[in-house]
């Protein structure tokens, strides 16, 4: 019953805030409590093994909609609080319209319902919701960039949303069903069928262009760029991991595995290198989204529990360390005037000390500095495998990553500055705050042995020499590269690029 | 099998939004081939199980008559409203574009905003 | 010069040619399938008591569906009232939209009968084809044929933009609380808890006549709002 | 089963059709006539639902609110830089002479003008890149590139050559730059090159300015000022020329060029 009331009850506050204009903040920040109970209560019933799956109307599952938690849905539930929360505390001081708050609770409403979603064509209506949502969030202050940045996004989500559906059109052809684990157990067999090979490709690259992944994804430098920081913190940190949901979604029923894996190592490298050349603050996190999107598609591919467990975590993190960073990056970009990170550094004594104190964390996360939530999260991602070429790429990934920051760090000088408004401060503390307590706090999804296990001593150590080898290669490494192309970031190279990668996820697909 | 059914018909279709997509730089057409593509996932769905002999899937009276697949039909209705969605906040936008830019080529949009930002 | 380089026509049709050509070849479509949706056409008066099978599925069997696709319609309404309300509408042209006597009387003539059309595809919606967001559509479109006949400026003095938007969200409040009502009777939301009624008559189909009228009404509003909006800023691409 | 499968085949040539018109209403309307026939295929193929859906929402309403958003008259777009009683700004409207000419030249095609101010420097090319129709705004005919169409020219004008007189040496007249409106009051102000070609409109701005630097010198010669086309428009070109030998046989043009310069 909780998992139909969290978003229709988001839908019903969604409808409420053009009634009631002058009480939408508190209202909004009630709901969040009453949702934090809510997935309390979900997350006590599911800590003692029951696993709610209802069928909508209470119909069999074969002509329903079927929804159901897992471990995946509540924790993302849980990120989704956290992130709502402190945008919510963010802009607690800013005057905005009531239309605002209503997309709010229409993004936070379509995120819950897809995280408990399982049925195919239902996944299809959701995702054009959040399109919708966060297209319309994207262009809210009317600045013209904003405009053709979500004008972009939403083309290419739509052609991509359009994809799908065409697979999903395949798959009903073949099979009669649309309900996710109908088809689980139908497909047994059929693995190497020539349509469900091309029906999945389908699937993936409609679902990787919402989901942040780099040859898919080139709208979202701009649109994640060019919002304003709240709605950047919420996109960056929830929309694109929704995307990621879905992919975790189909990879057990549809044969994925090896396109996931190589388009992880894609998106994770091309996006570092857009990221250590890209001087402007937000663009660079942006970049990073791309990149850090590949560290949870590989757990994804490679589907063993613990690396799902892993990618699990680092989606948490992500989402948090994103979020803080945004907001913060949004607000030092406010204090200043300044976008570029030359300008930001030399203008830093204008700049809260709450604000840096969050760049600080955020950047100390992204990093993997232990016992920060990136460093959990990447831990387990490698010590889930063996195989020495993911092993490279993850410590490819883990350098670069410091690198692109380093650039960063002469911001964090100790300097007096003028303080932060208290509701910046109290989001900084709601993302920041798991973020430090991440390592215990994971012990509720790990078993005990095995957390003990994956966090010893050598991955602290480990992680502490990628950094410091990172900080070294930054002194090394040339501050300009001959230009990277960015013609692809424009909306037609970007339709053409997505199809060459379509065509990349069916040929691996037929080789995997 | 007759090779002109509504899935081939529908897979040309969205070829051909695509290509319009991509190749047409004037952003309403560019908007309506996104209607094009998204309507030829419609046909093909609503095409899916259409048989020849089938009825419409409305009951007149017992017993089992031909019907056909109600499901896509059902599906279909979803994505039709979606599509207009989609078309009229895009076309809101282009003329959010057109007031600024006094255009709708894309490309010279997206080249002014380019120079705007700076490198 | 409003042409694409020539590279990028070549690439651009190489690309789609082979999507299109591995689409179709790995389809592996013959034919439909007699077996489809064998379970609907089987249960679905029994279940739901409407004889239209879609409508069955539409506003029952897959309802969850069907509240996002309403939400969608919404939230282009919203986009499209925001974003436009904003910018500065042509007053002057709305007031001059009245046309030529042969529309204004044809006009006249139509807006009953498409009116009436409207309602009958929304009362109908699950004994024959139709339902709320056709019916309300096509309402809403006879309402833009009334305004081309007597003038926008007329219809809107009769339906105040702000107040059909509070209207419209109103009766979206109302859809989501009567598909969650069935919660105070300890059911499942989304459950249709009318009688089913007798195949074929008006009162039928359980709660589906209800979903119909609220959806018809909610979108021959937002249909209007969206019409008008786009009355005001006619023109300006 | 026959009828199907025409429509079917009728469907992409439709689409190909509006997708490759060059007026966007064009297009649109394409685009509803696809919608409608998509609906009656719909019907044939027993789903009478989705049909009424399509043909309401997919035919009707896109293509009115397409319909309502498109510019039903078709614009003139003139590019020029600001030149004084030629074209100019005057607070939000544009006035001058050329202004007037082409303002009845687009009423007299049942055009809307539009007029976008840019630098003289980069309004040939945005007439070759086709971003206009026109390009106004003092230009005197022995300055345009010769790809472009030019209309005859509709007003007599001079051309001033301004040398600094501390140079070092006199420069050669082919040395000596263009300027233009839109940077002459800075270059001249700052000195920063030695000589200047002006015409006249441009010249009464500058003489504003303190010349007591410079030599002027009126070259000789007879030039006027006159309208530039993109080579591909021949026959907007030839409807222009008619429209001014209009004006001048019924004396309309020295009516207005009294009002401006008198």
């Amino acid at each position: 019953m909780i998992i139909v009331l969290l978003p229709l009850g988001h839908f019903l506050l969604a409808a409420l805030c053009l009634a009631w204009q002058s009480g939408t903040r508190v209202l909004t920040l009630l709901s969040l409590l009453v949702d934090a109970s809510l997935v309390g209560l979900l997350f006590s019933a599911f800590s003692q093994g029951e696993t709610l799956a209802i069928v909508l109307g209470g119909w069999g599952r074969d002509v329903g909609i079927e929804l159901a938690d897992d471990r995946f849905s509540l924790v993302f539930c849980i990120l989704a609080l956290l992130l709502g929360g402190s945008v919510v505390a963010y802009l607690w001081k800013e005057r905005l319209r009531p239309y605002f708050y209503m997309l709010l609770h229409l993004l936070l409403g379509s995120v819950f319902a897809l995280l408990f979603a399982r049925d195919l064509f239902n996944i299809y209506v959701i995702m054009e919701l959040l399109t919708l949502v966060s297209f319309l969030l994207v262009g809210y202050e009317r600045k013209p960039y904003q405009i053709w940045a979500g004008l972009k996004y939403l083309l290419l989500a739509s052609l991509g949303m359009g994809m799908y559906l065409f697979g999903v059109a395949i798959i009903y052809y073949h099979t009669g069903t649309l309900n996710l684990s109908i088809l689980t157990t139908q497909l047994i067999g059929q693995q190497n069928a020539s349509w469900l090979l091309i029906a999945s490709s389908l699937l993936v690259s409609g679902i990787a262009i919402k989901a942040g992944i780099f040859i898919f994804s080139l709208w979202l430098p701009a649109a994640h760029a060019s919002a304003t920081p709240a709605v950047s913190a919420l996109l960056s940190g929830m929309v694109i991991k929704m995307g990621v949901v879905v992919l975790l979604r189909l990879a057990p029923v549809f044969p994925l595995s090896l396109p996931l894996e190589v388009l992880s190592a894609v998106t994770g490298l091309l996006g570092i290198i857009y990221a250590i050349y890209t001087y402007d603050l937000k663009r660079m996190l942006a970049f990073h989204t791309l990149s850090q999107i590949g560290y949870l598609i590989l757990g994804i591919g490679i589907g063993s529990e613990l690396e799902i467990a892993g990618s699990l975590e680092y989606a948490v993190g992500h989402g948090l360390f994103k979020g803080l960073l945004f907001l913060a990056a949004g607000a030092a970009v406010q204090a200043t005037g300044k976008e570029d990170i030359p300008g930001l550094i030399a203008k830093r004594s204008q700049i809260p000390v709450a604000t840096r104190v969050g760049l600080l964390i955020g950047t100390m996360g992204i990093m993997g500095l232990p016992p920060l939530a990136g460093f959990c999260g990447k831990t387990l991602l490698s010590n889930g495998t063996d195989s020495p070429v993911i092993q490279a790429i993850l410590v490819l990934l883990s350098i670069g990553t410091v690198i692109s920051f380093a650039k960063l760090l002469p911001l964090f000088r100790l300097e007096r500055g003028p303080s932060s408004p208290w509701p910046k401060t109290v989001a900084y503390v709601i993302l920041g705050l798991p973020m430090v307590l991440f390592l215990p706090l994971t012990r509720l999804f790990l078993p005990i042995e095995q957390w003990r296990e994956s966090f010893g001593t050598i991955p602290f150590l480990e992680s502490l020499l990628m950094v410091g080898v990172g900080l070294l290669l930054y002194r090394f490494l040339p501050k300009r590269l001959a230009n990277l192309p960015q013609r692809i970031f424009r909306l037609e190279e970007a339709i053409l690029v997505i199809l060459s990668g379509f065509f990349l996820i069916y040929l691996l697909s037929v080789l995997g | 099998m007759n090779f002109i059914n509504g899935v081939t018909i529908a897979i040309v279709l969205f070829g051909i939004g695509l290509l319009g997509l991509i190749l047409r730089r004037d952003l309403v057409i560019k908007l309506l081939s996104l209607g094009l593509v998204n309507g030829s996932v419609i046909l093909c769905l609503v095409s899916l199980n259409a048989r020849p002999d089938g009825v419409p899937p409305i009951v007149r009276g017992p017993g089992g008559a031909p019907y056909v697949d109600p499901l896509p039909q059902a599906l279909v209705l979803s994505a039709i409203v979606i599509n207009f969605a989609i078309l009229a906040l895009a076309l809101v936008f282009v003329m959010l574009l057109v007031e600024r830019y006094h255009t709708t080529d894309s490309q010279r949009i997206e080249h002014e905003i380019e120079e705007e930002e700076g490198p | 010069m409003r042409r694409s380089s020539r590279g990028m026509i070549i690439t651009a049709s190489v690309l789609v040619i082979c999507f299109c050509a591995l689409l179709m070849m790995m389809f592996d479509y013959h034919g439909a399938r007699e077996e489809a949706g064998a379970a609907y056409i089987e249960r679905g008066t029994i279940d739901t008591g409407a004889a239209n099978l879609v409508s069955a599925i539409y506003l029952n069997y897959r309802l969850f569906d069907t509240l996002f696709e309403i939400l969608v319609f919404s939230v282009a309404v919203l986009g499209v009232r925001f974003y436009l309300a904003q910018q500065r509408g042509n007053e002057e042209e709305v007031a001059r939209i009245p046309e030529s006597q042969v529309i204004r009387t044809s006009a006249d003539l139509l807006f009953p009968p498409i009116l009436l059309l409207g309602i009958y595809l929304v009362l109908f919606g699950h004994l024959s084809p139709g339902g709320g967001f056709s019916g309300g559509t096509v309402a809403g479109t006879g309402l833009l044929l009334c305004a081309v006949a007597l003038g926008a400026d007329v219809v809107a003095r009769r339906f105040h933009e702000a107040a059909l938007e509070r209207l419209e969200w109103g009766v979206l409040l109302v859809i989501l609380l009567f598909a969650l009502s069935p919660i105070a009777l300890w059911r499942l939301p989304l459950t249709d808890l009318f009688p089913r009624g007798r195949l074929g008559s008006l009162a039928s189909g359980g709660s589906i006549l209800i979903y119909n009228a609220l959806i018809g009404l909610k979108v021959f509003i937002g249909t209007w709002v969206v019409v008008y909006s786009f009355i005001r800023h006619r023109g300006e691409i | 089963m026959i009828a199907r499968t025409t429509l079917l085949m009728f469907l992409p040539l439709i689409a190909v059709f509006a997708l490759t018109r060059k007026r966007r209403l064009a297009a649109v309307i394409g685009m509803g006539m696809f919608s409608l026939i998509l609906s009656a295929v719909y019907l044939l193929l027993h789903a009478p639902d989705v049909a009424i859906t399509e043909a309401a929402i997919g035919a009707a309403l896109v293509t009115f609110i397409y319909v309502l958003a498109i510019r039903k008259t078709g614009r003139l777009v003139i590019v020029g830089d600001e030149a004084l009683g030629l074209l100019e700004r005057e607070g939000d409207r544009i006035t001058g002479l050329e202004q007037e000419i082409l303002a009845g030249f687009a009423h007299h095609l049942g055009l809307d003008l539009v007029v976008h101010f840019l630098p003289r420097e980069e309004v040939e090319e945005a007439l070759l890149r086709g971003e206009a129709d026109i390009a106004a705004g003092g230009i005197v005919h022995v300055d345009a590139e010769d790809r472009l169409l030019k209309t005859q020219g509709h007003l007599p004008t001079g051309l001033f050559h301004l040398t600094r007189k501390d140079a070092a040496e006199p420069k050669q007249a082919q040395e000596t730059e263009w300027i233009y409106f839109s940077d002459v009051l800075e270059a001249i102000r700052a000195q920063e090159k030695g000589a200047y070609t002006l015409d006249l409109a441009r010249f009464i701005a500058v003489s504003r300015l303190d010349l007591s630097g410079y030599a002027v010198e009126r070259l000789s010669g007879s030039f006027s000022y006159t309208f530039l086309l993109p080579p591909d428009r021949e026959e907007l070109h030839k409807r222009l020329s008619a429209h001014l030998d209009h004006l001048r046989q019924n004396g309309e043009l020295d009516e207005m060029i009294r009002r401006y310069f008198s």
